[in-house]
């Protein structure tokens, strides 16, 4: 875990510490640059000039698993590739989000056969699901900023 | 140099699955001396959707709006090809008005993929803020399409035996403001991708594909017009409105990345002429003919020009309201060989450049999914194993 | 005894810890990665991140777990990222950070400084090399191969004013170059020097050991919470030193705190501008670039001065 | 860089004209962009002018629907209770916004036009249950001077099974 496992409960330090880091986290969650299909074109949409991300600290898209608090999952995940997904969910350092985008990693959407996993909740948990096939670049950013509400909600000894 | 001291023993750098060079998961196995490539292998099938089979299960019009989710960036011109080798079976005639909003969809959709890509490529040769621009006058075309069609990506303009949307006066104006604007900007990216020294030096000389190894290898489209090979389905075997709006064909003599540029650039403006030129002369007549809902007994054959080149589509039906085989090769497929014969002797660098200079989409490509390879290399996920492995683990972790 | 001590001690642990040095240069490091990501973004058409953007993405890489893969020294990859930033903090203390005389000076601190900047650079080779990523490889190879490519004219191209000066001591310079506008009379050594600091902070076009389309974050791949943090704040600060030097020698010297603010602020600007306009160099072409033309011009430059001061005296 | 220097500063010069624009970022969450009048959204079930709902539970568009995302059980219109003119009610209609692919194929089978991609693009959700759109939360409020389904109407006000209308499209 991040600095919550080094922490015990000091009362209202506790409290301040939670929204110092809650606010630090809401406001620069950066994502794993990660695309999968359809999804990952107006993902990068949100990130160009139009739908500017940065204002919400997303300026910089993460190479990197290890770097990234944030995965986007933009298309359907083949069963080929789901393990490879865990792998890198497994690879981002706590805390971490999973934000399900658009209906094929959902839920699989139009395709329910042999290749797709049906929904990307079946691999790793996840915290919004965004509808739409794509969803719009403002549908992605509404998924987003529904997840800093779930964010900033969180308390200390619920992350450990 | 420096690299060859430290790194004298050649290793392998896999690119993907997931890897920022990719958009798509795909897997490269690039294996540098330092930082010169002395071999590659792709291994496809991360986007496998078996589509293929899935559609063997639905009905012609559903399946419709399921092979436009082939690719998110071509998707009408999947329709497109699907539709047209169904009405050939059918033998019904789609009415001209019909047929010139599919070719004009196609046109504009032409125009957004070549305009995604320069920009992409752009982000691969670390030009950001060329990036930036030509997606921000990309969100032009995205407007106007759904202005026409009321979605961003998955338009979903065809229907079988026509298409579903009129264009009416204004929306006519809205595209040609559009297009005026756009073809300004496209001068613009014109001087940049073939003036700027800086991005020069990254494009030009860089993955050399002769027009002799261009045929051999099999490549379509953009990529092979880039190396002047003279082909473009449009041209050669026009369908659709394509014999009422005759395309002229785009080539280039020297076969590295800049002449893709060039290549797809200059395609924009043969596209907004096409476009100015059938609003301006859009035939009248209803939008679409009565299809029946039991496709007769048969087979064809289609092919379109997607914007990667051509796409081919093989539909045969057995007389019920199912097809019962679909069997697409999309252009990616086809010029994926290129790549890997092209990085060989390139720096490492110049790999992701090289790679993203077919315009790749893995979503389009990826048609199978081998389960038993010849290395002996047998690991198969059963569902069950995959939810353990997956779920349920962080579910035992949480508890 | 050990009161007074203490008491003769404070204004150095002031001057250690809080301003101008520590604490107070972290917050400046901050502002100039702002200023610079803000005006990036205006130039791309874009809004661009908030103003307490760096400060928040530090904070949550500081409560973040720090993920220590296999195959590494622990201690290594723990503390090169502290020498790293302990480097540069220490560099600012003989460099008029903000307009003010440094805290501390010493005959020759410039070379001392220079070397305390490239220390940053050699903790990030080090740090890539350490682990066994193979990008983490490649990215440290890079770095290295471009520290040995600008360090020589960087060099040069400071040594020019302190040749004009008289003195390898920064602040005898700095007083000598006050209202000299020295880029008039070495305008090649200012280029040189200002493009010598963007391939210094690894900025595009000289990103090349970071290019995230090639190799995917560099000799930092594996850095997850604290070690990335660290380093982050390391280069703001490196990046605060840099603009400090090259403006206070070239751009008239340190008169008044305000107007050396505005002066780091265009240089910064005309930095940004560069990072906006430039492809990404590959690697070769960077050791190219420097070898075939820095250098030369650099050279250039100091031929002109020394017949210059020849002719003068 | 073996070009001339000319060369090269045309090259910069061409990308940093284009530098001197000014942003051109739809701030979203503030400042919203209207969609354009063909955008198909999330969906809503319309109602008649008296109140009485339009769809009359022929389960054409669950048929239609190429991801099976649509769910419809229909019941018997009584007098009593009656909350469509036709002769049949969807007493169950669930969309799965999960599974809908917003394709408007629905809309277009619709017989009675009940059912209509409107432009509410701000569709997610924290867990797949909440995605399951109820009828309650598709149908649109009862106009005014209309009443509340079910409503109490004259016997032998409806007979047809299908209201009629006007030609749809």
């Amino acid at each position: 875990m991040g600095v919550e496992s080094k922490l015990g409960n000091f009362g209202v330090v506790t409290t301040t510490l939670e929204q110092v880091v809650n606010w630090s986290r809401t406001r620069a969650m950066w994502p794993m640059l990660f695309g999968l299909a359809c999804c990952a074109i107006e993902m990068m949409a949100a990130q160009a000039s139009d739908y500017d991300m940065s204002r919400f600290g997303m300026e910089l898209m993460r190479a990197s698993p290890r770097q990234s608090d944030l995965m986007i999952v933009a298309g359907r995940v083949s069963r080929k590739m789901a393990p490879v997904l865990r792998r890198l969910y497994d690879q981002m350092p706590d805390p971490k989000w999973v934000l399900a985008m658009g209906d094929c990693c959902s839920c699989g959407g139009i395709f329910n056969n042999y290749a797709i996993v049906p929904g990307v909740d079946e691999i790793v948990p996840v915290d919004v699901y965004v509808a739409g096939c794509p969803p719009r670049p403002e549908g992605l950013i509404h998924g987003i900023l529904t997840l800093y509400e779930k964010v900033t909600g969180e308390k200390i000894d619920h992350w450990s | 140099m420096m690299e060859k001291k430290i790194m004298d023993e050649t290793f392998t750098v896999p690119i993907g699955p997931q890897h920022p060079a990719l958009k798509e998961p795909s897997h490269f196995r690039i294996t540098v001396d330092g930082e010169i490539v002395t071999n590659a292998v792709v291994r496809l099938g991360y986007a496998h959707r078996g589509i293929e089979k899935a559609v063997e299960g639905r009905n012609w019009i559903q399946n419709l709006y399921m092979l436009e989710r082939i690719c998110g960036i071509c998707s009408h011109i999947h329709a497109t090809a699907y539709c047209l080798g169904v009405e050939q079976l059918a033998g019904v005639e789609v009415p001209p008005r019909a047929q010139a909003i599919r070719v004009l969809t196609a046109e504009l959709e032409r125009i957004h993929s070549h305009f995604l890509w320069v920009g992409v490529a752009a982000h691969e040769a670390g030009f950001d803020t060329l990036f930036m621009y030509i997606w921000r006058d990309r969100e032009t075309v995205m407007d106007l399409l759904e202005t026409l069609s009321g979605n961003r990506v998955n338009y979903s303009v065809n229907i079988l035996g026509g298409v579903k949307f009129d264009i009416n006066e204004e929306q006519a104006d809205a595209i040609r403001k559009g297009l005026d604007y756009l073809e300004e900007r496209t001068n613009h990216y014109l001087d940049v991708v073939s003036n700027d020294a800086m991005f020069l030096q990254r494009t030009s000389g860089i993955g050399v594909m002769t027009r002799n190894q261009a045929e051999v290898l099999g490549t379509v489209g953009p990529t092979a017009r880039a190396s002047n090979v003279a082909r473009d389905v449009r041209v050669e075997a026009p369908y659709g409105a394509y014999f009422d709006y005759p395309a002229n064909i785009v080539l280039e003599e020297r076969g590295d990345l800049t002449a893709r540029f060039v290549v797809r650039i200059k395609e924009l403006f043969e596209s907004y002429r096409l476009i100015r030129l059938i609003l301006d002369t859009l035939p009248s007549g209803d939008l679409e003919t009565r299809m029946p809902r039991r496709i007769k007994e048969g087979e064809t054959v289609c092919r379109v020009e997607a914007p990667r080149g051509e796409l081919f589509y093989f539909i045969k039906s057995n007389g019920t309201d199912m097809p019962e085989r679909i069997k697409i090769r999309t252009p990616t497929i086809c010029n994926m060989t290129s790549v890997v014969k092209l990085v060989i002797g390139h720096q490492l660098a110049d790999v992701p450049m090289i790679l993203v200079g077919i315009d790749p989409c893995f979503s389009c490509n990826d048609r199978m999914v081998i389960l038993d390879r010849s290395d002996g290399y047998k690991q198969q996920w059963t569902w069950e194993a995959l939810r353990q492995h997956g779920i349920d683990y962080y579910h035992e972790q949480h508890s | 005894m050990g009161s007074t001590t203490i008491m003769n001690n404070i204004p150095n642990l002031v001057a250690l810890l809080i301003f101008p040095a520590g604490l107070f240069l972290l917050l400046c490091g901050l502002f100039y990665e702002w200023a610079d990501r803000k005006l990036l973004a205006q130039l791309q058409n874009r809004i661009g991140p908030r103003w307490f953007q760096p400060l928040a993405d530090i904070i949550k890489l500081l409560a973040k777990e720090e993920v220590i893969p296999d195959g590494v020294n622990p201690t290594l990859f723990i503390g090169l990222p502290i020498i790293a930033l302990a480097g540069g903090l220490t560099a600012a203390l003989y460099v008029p950070i903000v307009g003010l005389l440094p805290s501390y000076g010493l005959p020759g601190d410039l070379i001392i400084t220079i070397y305390l900047l490239s220390l940053l650079t050699l903790c990030l080779g080090l740090a890539g090399s350490n682990t066994l990523d193979r990008f983490s490889l490649v990215g440290a190879t890079r770095t290295l191969t471009q520290l040995f490519s600008y360090e020589a004219p960087f060099m040069l191209a400071l040594l020019g004013p302190a040749f004009v000066a008289r003195s390898w001591q920064i602040s005898v310079i700095t007083t000598f170059t006050n209202n000299r506008w020295l880029i008039l009379s070495q305008p090649l050594g200012f280029l040189v020097a200002v493009i010598a600091l963007m391939g210094k902070l690894e900025l595009p076009p000289f990103d090349a050991p970071e290019a995230e389309t090639e190799i995917v974050a560099g000799a930092l791949t594996e850095y997850s919470g604290r070690g990335l943090a660290l380093f982050r704040l390391g280069k703001g600060v490196a990046l605060v030193i840099g603009l400090t030097l090259i403006a206070s020698f070239y751009l008239g010297g340190v008169t008044n705190p305000f107007l050396f603010f505005v002066k780091t602020l265009t240089l910064l600007l005309v930095v940004v501008a560069l990072q906006a306009l430039l492809t990404r160099l590959r690697i070769d072409q960077t050791v190219g670039l420097w070898w075939r033309y820095g250098t030369l011009l650099v050279l250039a430059q100091w031929l002109v001065t020394i017949v210059w001061h020849g002719v003068a005296t | 860089m073996r070009k001339n220097p000319l060369e090269l500063l045309r090259g910069l010069w061409t990308t940093f004209r284009s530098m001197l624009e000014s942003p051109v970022t739809y701030q979203y969450p503030e400042i919203k962009r209207p969609v354009r009048e063909r955008f198909r959204g999330r969906h809503e079930l319309k109602r008649y002018e008296n109140g009485l709902e339009k769809c009359i539970g022929c389960a054409l568009c669950a048929a239609a629907c190429p991801a099976d995302a649509i769910f419809v059980e229909a019941a018997e219109n009584t007098d009593e209770e009656r909350y469509s003119p036709g002769e049949r009610y969807a007493s169950t209609y669930e969309i799965n916004l999960l599974r809908c692919i917003f394709c408007g194929f629905c809309e277009d089978s619709c017989p009675t036009e009940a059912i209509v991609l409107e432009q509410n693009y701000e569709v997610s959700f924290t867990s797949r249950r909440q995605a399951i759109y109820t009828k309650d939360l598709l149908l649109v409020p009862v106009p005014t001077n209309g009443r509340q389904t079910p409503m109490k109407v004259p016997p032998g006000s409806f007979e047809r099974a299908v209201p009629e209308m006007e030609d749809a499209k």
